[in-house]
């Protein structure tokens, strides 16, 4: 009984992570990706409450503390700032037109659950129903990341991804090891830093952060 | 404690060029520190060889920062300390030429010196942890260090190469991570509880257990591993970011990036199919590292057959010489492994003579394009341009040089399984050797452009400083002298890695006559 | 004490190495040292293996712990030994050639390095017929192609050495590449790379492995012999050596790789089919033939030898063909008659070949150009190195009684013992490989007629030619000693086929010394008694028994006098440019094998009154090499094309890598789940 | 007994020296004939050869020793091979020293130098015949040879003594269709070697014909008389050859003269009936005769005797 509730509410929490990735998808402001990004971050964190307190698992708190300080505040915020800070168009110019963007993505949902099927039968946690969704949106991340031309929206991809793989480690394993936890929350952290750097010195040189300008290394 | 000293030295080094400023003490004390480095890494590899495997605070309560090594990271450990101090011996005049023609401050050295050793850091723990988590994040923060070295110049090209290694780098980690994921998850399947296990992800739990994980997890997991490390290690096509980064980054740093760092990614790869070969059984990770082993050679060949910048020249033949270690590894029996193995080490020490010989280069030419030289290498700086001959005919493979002999070693593996991966590991032989005498024929035509011929009248004649030549000179004689024999104690080494990598058979050929 | 002897050799060229890099900031003193230990080295190292080849015994030498996985195991047998008398031999007078050779280079060059070079090719060289195992024997061979491809662009500041190194640099190594796959198969049967074990497993594959292994021998070592169509490198690479190195490099470098083919093939894999020997009989056909044309349209002196050098590679293989026709049909005398005619040629070719690349040294120090239609006259400058290339070519051009005549008579009584076996096809084609011999050597004789003649008589055509000079003495003792050795090998032939026997003793268990000599020691016939003979050795004596005929002849009537006065030239005073020029002579051959050469001919007339009065009239001719034009030229392009379509792949656009990372986990997560 | 041998050896030579000449008169005797002249006597050629022997020679102030020792070669290399051929007799003293391919090469050593000695005094008319004679015997040279590998292995011996007595221990069936086409192409080959109309005119001194004599241009008094005896005494031997290799029956000295005779009508048949040919018409005339020997090797080969 109890783990029924808790799957029903763990799936209340999952669908949103996708449907946020998706409303990236179609975004077409970087302002406001980076918003959605920090909605799927508090999101996440609340998930891992959720499972935390399903799970008894203590150390989870931790985790979903951490992604509170780092993902939803101290990653957007650096965002938000280098975005303010090098003034650029808003607007995010995209390789590949947002219905078509939203089909793929569609597809790539798809493709998750196909490959992952095999495995769900083997697993046994509450979470299960989780992976799919993970892989999906690691793969939806790297799209968003190959779809968009500007560096930040770069970084909001890759974000999306580790949020992914994050979600991955909660719905499979309830969380890595805490102190493996703290050092990808550190490593996330320092290149979140070490990018927007790059994206400002970019910006400095190049006067844009379009990376389609950045195509002078060939061959 | 000799692991813990070797882990912290460099981090402490770093940290403390991090405060001076003054050009001297940086110097001796970057020189210092990575003396120190080279010392405990003999020390480690001696103990290594002796003890077998030495372990240190694995009885701490905390459990992941448990640092391990066994004779591959013994190898790797050689490695890098080697060449982290010949590339250290070797910045001090590289960099002092460049502050020399003011081409950079004494901040930036500082930077350079700071950034150069925490990079070491990061290596010596991707080999030296004994948590796969660890080890992950470890390879990350190699990236995340050295992303500012390959952006050291500051101008476009450089800060072009640096966004690209960051990204594609860290998606590609990325994906590492979440084949991490599956391994901890098969890992802990095995004990009942679903309580996360302190040591699950602990390389001296998981190889006791890794028969027993779950073949379907650890298959998905390899997968992403795969490409997660591949891209790391520069495996097409996910290579791209390669030549880039390597040609873009001051020339030590090029060196580290494609004599060490690429093997520290492999060292994670290796470390998952050891893994996966236990438990699916070596056929699967085998043959994927083969085809993509292959296909890097495949992809490097036309970028080295046609190419103007001597660096991106030597950037694809890492890629290429990845693709060689990774077939040696796909065809998986002893001799593969071996040879993959004393390549490892060997493209390590002639691909860094390379960058640093091409270092000195630079600084007379000011610039990486080899229609710009001219040629006459050999006229303007004899040494340098005999050292260039040299590194270029190791590089593609000339006896007696050490390559040669792990090239025929890898070789005669994929030849002689007949059985086995069979018939696929003959197409794979003999498409690796058209490959690698594709490459040579555009190293050689490269180089010998390079090299010969009259040089232009402007270009001052003479050598750079002996800082600039010691450091080569030691690497040629490195892989002169392993052309002919392969130390007693190297080959121990490899023949327990060999062991450790599961390849038991044909052992008998490696009784020495 | 005579593996001592053996191995004191290799160390001392070792120290030749090394002293002459050592002193190299003093030339003189380099070339003393250099070339010195080299002189002694080959000096001793032939004593030792004539020694060895004349008592017939095969010495094994070995030394532990080399390499993991195998030892370093040096094995003298008759067929090595053989070898390397005959690298010994060419080496002392090429060294004796040295000494004052490279003092041209004096200042313009490192001189230290040449010694350096020069040593550590020798010793590969016969190191390469030592070793006893596949992974020595490949580390040697590739240090004697490394070694020999700097010794190739030691003029570097030449656009064409430095081509010329690339392509020879480029075209062995794929020949070794193939070699490489043949020692690799043997592996995978005997789990060993020792050459013992080779010799036990390699007969006992099967038919189909054999004949792919013959296939791969044949082009792997065919490549560095120079067998067309893999001969492109060649008459590039060997002109842009130093002289000296040309000598040895086509007098003993390419024959190494014959050496090879022959172990190989008789030796490992048991010669045994009929085929084999076609194709190699064929292929030497070829070789020999369309060498000696192209030869024939060559001005540049020492490309002209080159290119000789692939026609006397054609002729070996003939030999060897047969041999191997003979061997897959069991006759072995007639197998052991063919090797031995196949292998006298090899030491043969290395004298003369030697001597003539040794004489245009020397003519290249004295005019500084390798244009035949830039010399003439030189005999009147140059007497010696004149009467030394008159050995020579005589000898190439298998003239008796000198060794070219002695090793192609035997060739041709190989052929025609295939004349009278059972098989109708081997009747039929050996002698009509005969009937191409016969052209081959005709067209050589051709050739050096050409050479001698443009380049030594009438008047000099240049001021260098003019003020050309007569070698050093060290030059020509090298070239006396060459000299002397085409006569000796020529006159006395018995001698040399008793060293050969032993070879085809340890190579076929077969001895035919006894069934070859006439009893008194004279004369050479084909096993087959009756058949044939051949007695050089009272050829020469008849020469020289008539020689006071026609001087009495002369003296018969009259005492001797002689006015000296012009040539005669229809009244108008002779000069050089109205003397027949190389191009001219060789020109009716051209006409004639039109097909072949496919001339590109232009004539520029200028009038000073059309249309009568001509101010000038220049022909130019260039011929086609069909295989380089034809054959690689279309591969290199191809290979160029393609890198260039792959190498868009790397657009530079970080979206698109992204994005094969993106597809390549796709497909992974697709295919190989 | 040796030295009886090599005496009657010697014999020979003498015997070839002495005939030589008047075999060239005899052919310019009947060429004359043919031509309604009444010709020179058919010794006119010894009275040519003392005459140059009397003489004093004049020589290009450009030779060098090469146009020296050139006479001295072609007549030791003739005399020698003179010595190896069965003329008179089935068996040769000396002839174990050397078979059919040394007196084939033998030949090349005298044509060698000859050539050389063109180019030697630097006037264009040596050079040009030198390029012509080589050219032509180049491609005489396979024809020639595989005439002699045909009868070769009809005789089972190399050997010309061995050679002869084989064919003529044949008797009549030697007469075979391969025989005979090996006959026509000896034929023309030696047509070729001695300089003969449709290769080259002996008479002229036309420069643009010239190929025999052109090299020999610039040699007068004795050594001429040395170079054309030598080419004399070759004719001799190839037309001996001829007789003994394509009528070996009844070898000795009386039916010699009579063989010898038949050629040289045969021969000067030939030079009166055809005209010469141009030069780019020569390799034509050659390739026939190879190509016939080709036929005759194989119609051996298949066929048999």
């Amino acid at each position: 009984m109890i783990a029924e509730t808790a799957e029903q509410i763990l799936n209340l929490l999952t669908t949103p992570l996708l449907i946020l990735s998706l409303m990236i998808v179609g975004q077409s402001r970087i302002g406001a990706s980076i918003r959605l990004y920090t909605f799927q971050s508090a999101n996440l964190a609340l998930l891992c409450f959720a499972v935390g307190y399903f799970e008894q698992e203590f150390s989870l708190y931790w985790v979903g503390l951490l992604t509170l300080v780092i993902k939803v505040v101290l990653i957007p915020t650096v965002l938000l700032y280098i975005v303010n800070k090098i003034k650029v168009a808003r607007e995010v110019e995209q390789l590949i037109g947002a219905p078509s963007s939203l089909i793929i993505s569609a597809a790539l949902i798809g493709l998750s659950y196909y490959t992952t099927r095999p495995i769900l039968e083997d697993l046994y946690v509450v979470t299960k129903d989780c992976l799919p969704v993970s892989i999906a949106l690691v793969l939806i991340g790297l799209f968003i990341m190959i779809g968009r031309k500007k560096a930040v929206m770069q970084i909001v991809g890759l974000l999306i991804m580790e949020n992914g793989i994050f979600l991955a480690a909660l719905a499979t394993t309830l969380g890595m090891p805490l102190a493996v936890e703290l050092g990808i929350f550190f490593d996330l952290l320092v290149g979140a830093l070490i990018m927007g750097i790059l994206v400002y010195h970019i910006n400095q040189t190049f006067e844009t952060i379009d990376v389609d300008k950045l195509t002078r290394l060939k061959g | 404690m000799l692991l813990t000293f070797l882990l912290f030295t460099p981090l402490i080094t770093g940290i403390l060029c991090g405060l001076l400023s003054q050009k001297k003490a940086l110097d001796g004390l970057n020189i210092m520190g990575a003396g120190v480095v080279l010392s405990l890494g003999l020390g480690v590899f001696q103990k290594v060889l002796v003890q077998g495997v030495i372990t240190e605070s694995e009885t701490s309560r905390v459990s992941f920062l448990a640092l391990r090594a066994d004779a591959l990271s013994a190898i790797l450990i050689l490695i890098i300390s080697i060449l982290g101090f010949l590339t250290a011996v070797y910045s001090v005049g590289y960099m002092g030429r460049e502050i020399e023609e003011n081409l950079m401050d004494l901040g930036k050295l500082r930077r350079y010196y700071l950034l150069f050793h925490l990079f070491i850091f990061t290596m010596l723990l991707v080999c030296m942890t004994d948590n796969l988590g660890i080890l992950w994040i470890a390879i990350e923060a190699t990236t995340l260090a050295s992303a500012f070295l390959v952006a050291f110049y500051g101008h476009e090209h450089a800060l072009e190469a640096a966004w690209k290694y960051i990204i594609l780098c860290t998606v590609g980690i990325a994906f590492a991570l979440f084949g991490t994921i599956f391994v901890y998850l098969a890992s802990i399947n095995l004990s009942d509880t679903a309580e996360p296990m302190k040591y699950a992800l602990n390389w001296s739990y998981l190889t006791r257990v890794a028969s027993q994980l779950d073949p379907k997890f650890m298959k998905l997991a390899f997968l992403f591993i795969l490409v997660g490390y591949g891209t790391k290690a520069g495996l097409a096509p996910m290579h791209t970011w390669l030549p880039d980064a390597h040609s873009q980054a001051p020339t030590p740093i090029s060196a580290l990036l494609s004599g060490v760092l690429l093997n520290c990614a492999l060292y994670g790869l290796i470390r998952f199919h050891i893994l996966i070969s236990q438990s699916v059984g070596p056929d699967f990770s085998g043959r994927l590292l083969l085809l993509f082993g292959i296909f890097s050679l495949a992809i490097a060949t036309p970028f080295i057959l046609v190419q103007n910048n001597y660096k991106r020249l030597l950037a694809y033949s890492s890629i290429e010489h990845m693709g060689i270690i990774t077939t040696g590894l796909g065809f998986t029996g002893a001799l593969g492994i071996y040879g993959a193995i004393l390549h490892l080490f060997n493209h390590a020490m002639t691909k860094a003579l390379m960058f640093l010989t091409l270092g000195n280069v630079r600084l007379k030419y000011k610039t990486t394009k080899i229609d710009k030289l001219r040629g006459g290498l050999l006229h303007v700086m004899p040494v340098t341009g005999s050292l260039l001959l040299i590194g270029a005919l190791g590089l593609a493979g000339v006896p007696p040089f050490s390559i040669f002999l792990s090239e025929f070693t890898i070789l005669s593996a994929g030849f002689s399984y007949i059985e086995g991966p069979g018939r696929i590991s003959l197409i794979f032989s003999l498409l690796l050797l058209s490959f690698i005498t594709c490459i040579f024929a555009g190293l050689i035509y490269h180089v010998a452009k390079m090299a010969f011929g009259t040089p232009l009248e402007k270009v001052v004649r003479g050598e750079g400083s002996l800082w600039t030549l010691v450091p080569l000179g030691v690497l040629v004689l490195f892989i002169g002298f392993m052309g002919f024999h392969i130390p007693e104690d190297l080959h121990t080494m490899i023949l327990k890695t060999v062991e450790i990598l599961g390849g038991h058979d044909t052992m008998v050929l490696f009784q020495r006559k | 004490m005579q593996s001592f002897l053996l191995i004191l050799p290799l160390f001392l060229y070792l120290a030749g190495a090394i002293s002459s890099l050592w002193f190299s900031a003093r030339p003189s003193k380099s070339v003393r040292w250099a070339f010195g230990c080299a002189l002694g080295a080959s000096f001793l190292s032939f004593l030792t293996s004539l020694s060895l080849l004349i008592s017939g015994t095969s010495l094994r030498v070995s030394f532990p712990g080399f390499l993991p996985y195998t030892r370093f195991e040096i094995l003298a047998d008759g067929l090595s030994n053989y070898f390397i008398g005959i690298i010994s031999l060419l080496a002392c007078a090429t060294t004796l050639f040295s000494f004052a050779y490279v003092r041209e280079y004096f200042g313009r060059k490192s001189v230290g390095f040449l010694g350096f070079s020069y040593n550590i090719f020798l010793l590969s060289m016969i190191l390469v017929t030592l070793a006893n195992n596949a992974l020595m024997f490949i580390i040697f061979w590739e240090l004697m192609t490394v070694i020999s491809y700097f010794l190739v662009i030691f003029e570097d500041t030449q656009e064409e050495a430095r081509r010329a190194g690339f392509i020879y640099l480029v075209m062995t190594h794929v020949g070794s590449a193939l070699i490489l796959v043949t020692f690799f198969i043997f592996f995978q049967f005997t789990n060993s790379f020792d050459f013992d074990d080779f010799r036990q497993t390699g007969p006992t594959l099967s038919v189909i492995l054999r004949s792919l292994l013959f296939l791969l021998t044949f082009i792997g070592f065919g490549t560095k012999a120079g067998i067309i169509p893999l001969h492109v490198w060649l008459p590039h690479a060997h002109p842009s050596a130093p002289s000296n190195i040309s000598a040895l490099m086509s007098g003993v470098m390419i024959k190494t790789a014959i050496y090879a083919f022959i172990r190989v093939v008789y030796s490992f894999l048991g010669a045994d089919q009929l085929w084999w020997g076609l194709v190699v009989l064929m292929i030497g056909a070829l070789s020999a033939l369309l060498g000696v044309m192209y030869a024939l349209m060559e001005h540049d002196l020492k490309r002209l030898l080159a290119y000789h050098s692939i026609e006397n590679i054609g002729i070996i293989s003939m030999g060897i063909g047969m041999a191997l026709i003979f061997l897959s049909l069991k006759h072995y005398p007639l197998a052991a008659l063919a090797t031995i005619a196949g292998l006298y040629h090899v030491m043969n070719h290395a004298m003369f070949k030697g001597l003539l690349f040794l004489c245009s040294g020397s003519i290249l120090q004295a005019t500084h150009t390798r244009n035949i239609e830039d010399l003439g006259g030189l005999i009147k400058k140059m007497p010696w190195t004149a009467f030394y290339f008159l050995i020579g070519s005589v000898s190439i051009s298998a003239l008796p009684p000198f060794n070219g005549f002695v090793s192609e008579w035997l060739t041709y009584q190989s052929l025609l013992s295939g004349g009278m076996l059972s098989s109708v096809p081997i009747k039929v084609i050996a002698p009509l490989v005969g009937a191409i011999l016969a052209l081959t050597g005709a067209l050589a004789a051709t050739c050096f007629v050409k050479a001698f003649g443009i380049t030594f008589l009438a008047l000099p055509r240049s001021e260098h030619a003019r003020k050309a000079q007569e070698a050093p003495p060290a030059m020509k003792m090298g070239m006396g000693l060459l000299a002397l050795m085409c006569g000796v090998s020529g006159v006395l032939p018995t001698f040399f086929i008793s060293l050969l026997d032993h070879v085809t003793v340890s190579l076929l268990n077969t001895s035919v010394s006894e069934k070859m000599i006439y009893p008194a020691g004279l004369a050479l016939i084909p096993v087959e008694s009756r058949f044939s003979s051949l007695s050089t050795t009272t050829l020469a004596l008849l020469l020289l028994a008539f020689l006071p005929v026609p001087w009495i002849l002369i003296r018969l009537f009259r005492p001797f006098r002689q006015r000296i006065h012009e040539t005669w030239n229809c009244g108008i005073k002779l000069n050089p440019r109205m003397e027949y020029t190389a191009t001219a002579f060789s020109n009716p051959i051209q006409m004639v094998f039109k097909k072949l050469y496919q001339p590109r001919e232009e004539v520029r007339i200028s009038y000073l009154k059309k249309p009568y009065f001509l101010k000038s009239l220049v022909y130019q001719s260039h011929i086609t090499s069909i295989f380089e034009e034809r054959l690689y030229r279309p591969i290199q392009q191809a290979i160029l094309r393609l890198s260039h379509r792959v190498r868009t792949m790397q657009t530079g656009s970080i979206h698109t890598y992204l994005a094969y990372i993106f597809m390549t986990l796709i497909l992974l997560l697709i295919f190989a789940r | 007994m040796i030295l009886t041998k090599i005496l009657l050896g010697l014999l020979q030579i003498v015997f070839l020296m002495a005939l030589a000449p008047l075999v060239q008169g005899i052919i310019k005797k009947i060429k004359a004939l043919f031509q309604s002249r009444r010709g020179p006597s058919i010794f006119q050629s010894y009275f040519d050869l003392i005459k140059f022997l009397k003489k004093d020679q004049v020589v290009s102030e450009q030779a060098s020793w090469i146009f020296h020792i050139t006479p001295y070669i072609c007549m030791i290399s003739v005399l020698t091979v003179g010595a190896l051929v069965p003329v008179i007799g089935v068996s040769v003293p000396l002839g174990f020293a050397g078979d059919a391919l040394v007196v084939v090469y033998l030949f090349a050593v005298m044509r060698f130098f000859m050539a050389l000695a063109g180019l030697d005094t630097g006037s264009a008319f040596g050079g040009m015949a030198s390029s012509r004679e080589m050219m032509v015997a180049s491609l005489a040279e396979p024809a020639l040879l595989l005439s002699l590998f045909t009868l070769a292995l009809t005789a089972g011996s190399l050997n010309l003594s061995g050679m002869v007595q084989k064919l003529a221990d044949l008797k009549i069936a030697v007469i075979s269709p391969s025989y005979l086409l090996v006959f026509v192409a000896f034929v023309m080959v030696v047509l070729a070697e001695t300089g003969r109309i449709p290769v080259d005119n002996p008479t002229t001194h036309l420069e643009l014909t010239m190929i025999h004599e052109g090299m020999i241009l610039e040699y007068s008094g004795r050594y001429l008389a040395l170079m054309e005896w030598s080419a004399w005494i070759k004719q001799l031997i190839l037309f001996t050859l001829l007789a003994n290799l394509f009528a070996p029956w009844e070898i000795h000295l009386l039916w010699y003269p009579p063989k010898i005779l038949v050629l040289a009508i045969l021969v000067a048949c030939i030079e009166s009936s055809v005209a010469k040919l141009r030069l780019f018409r020569i390799p034509d005339l050659l390739a026939v005769s190879t190509a016939l020997s080709i036929l005759a090797l194989i119609t051996l080969v298949l066929k048999g005797l």
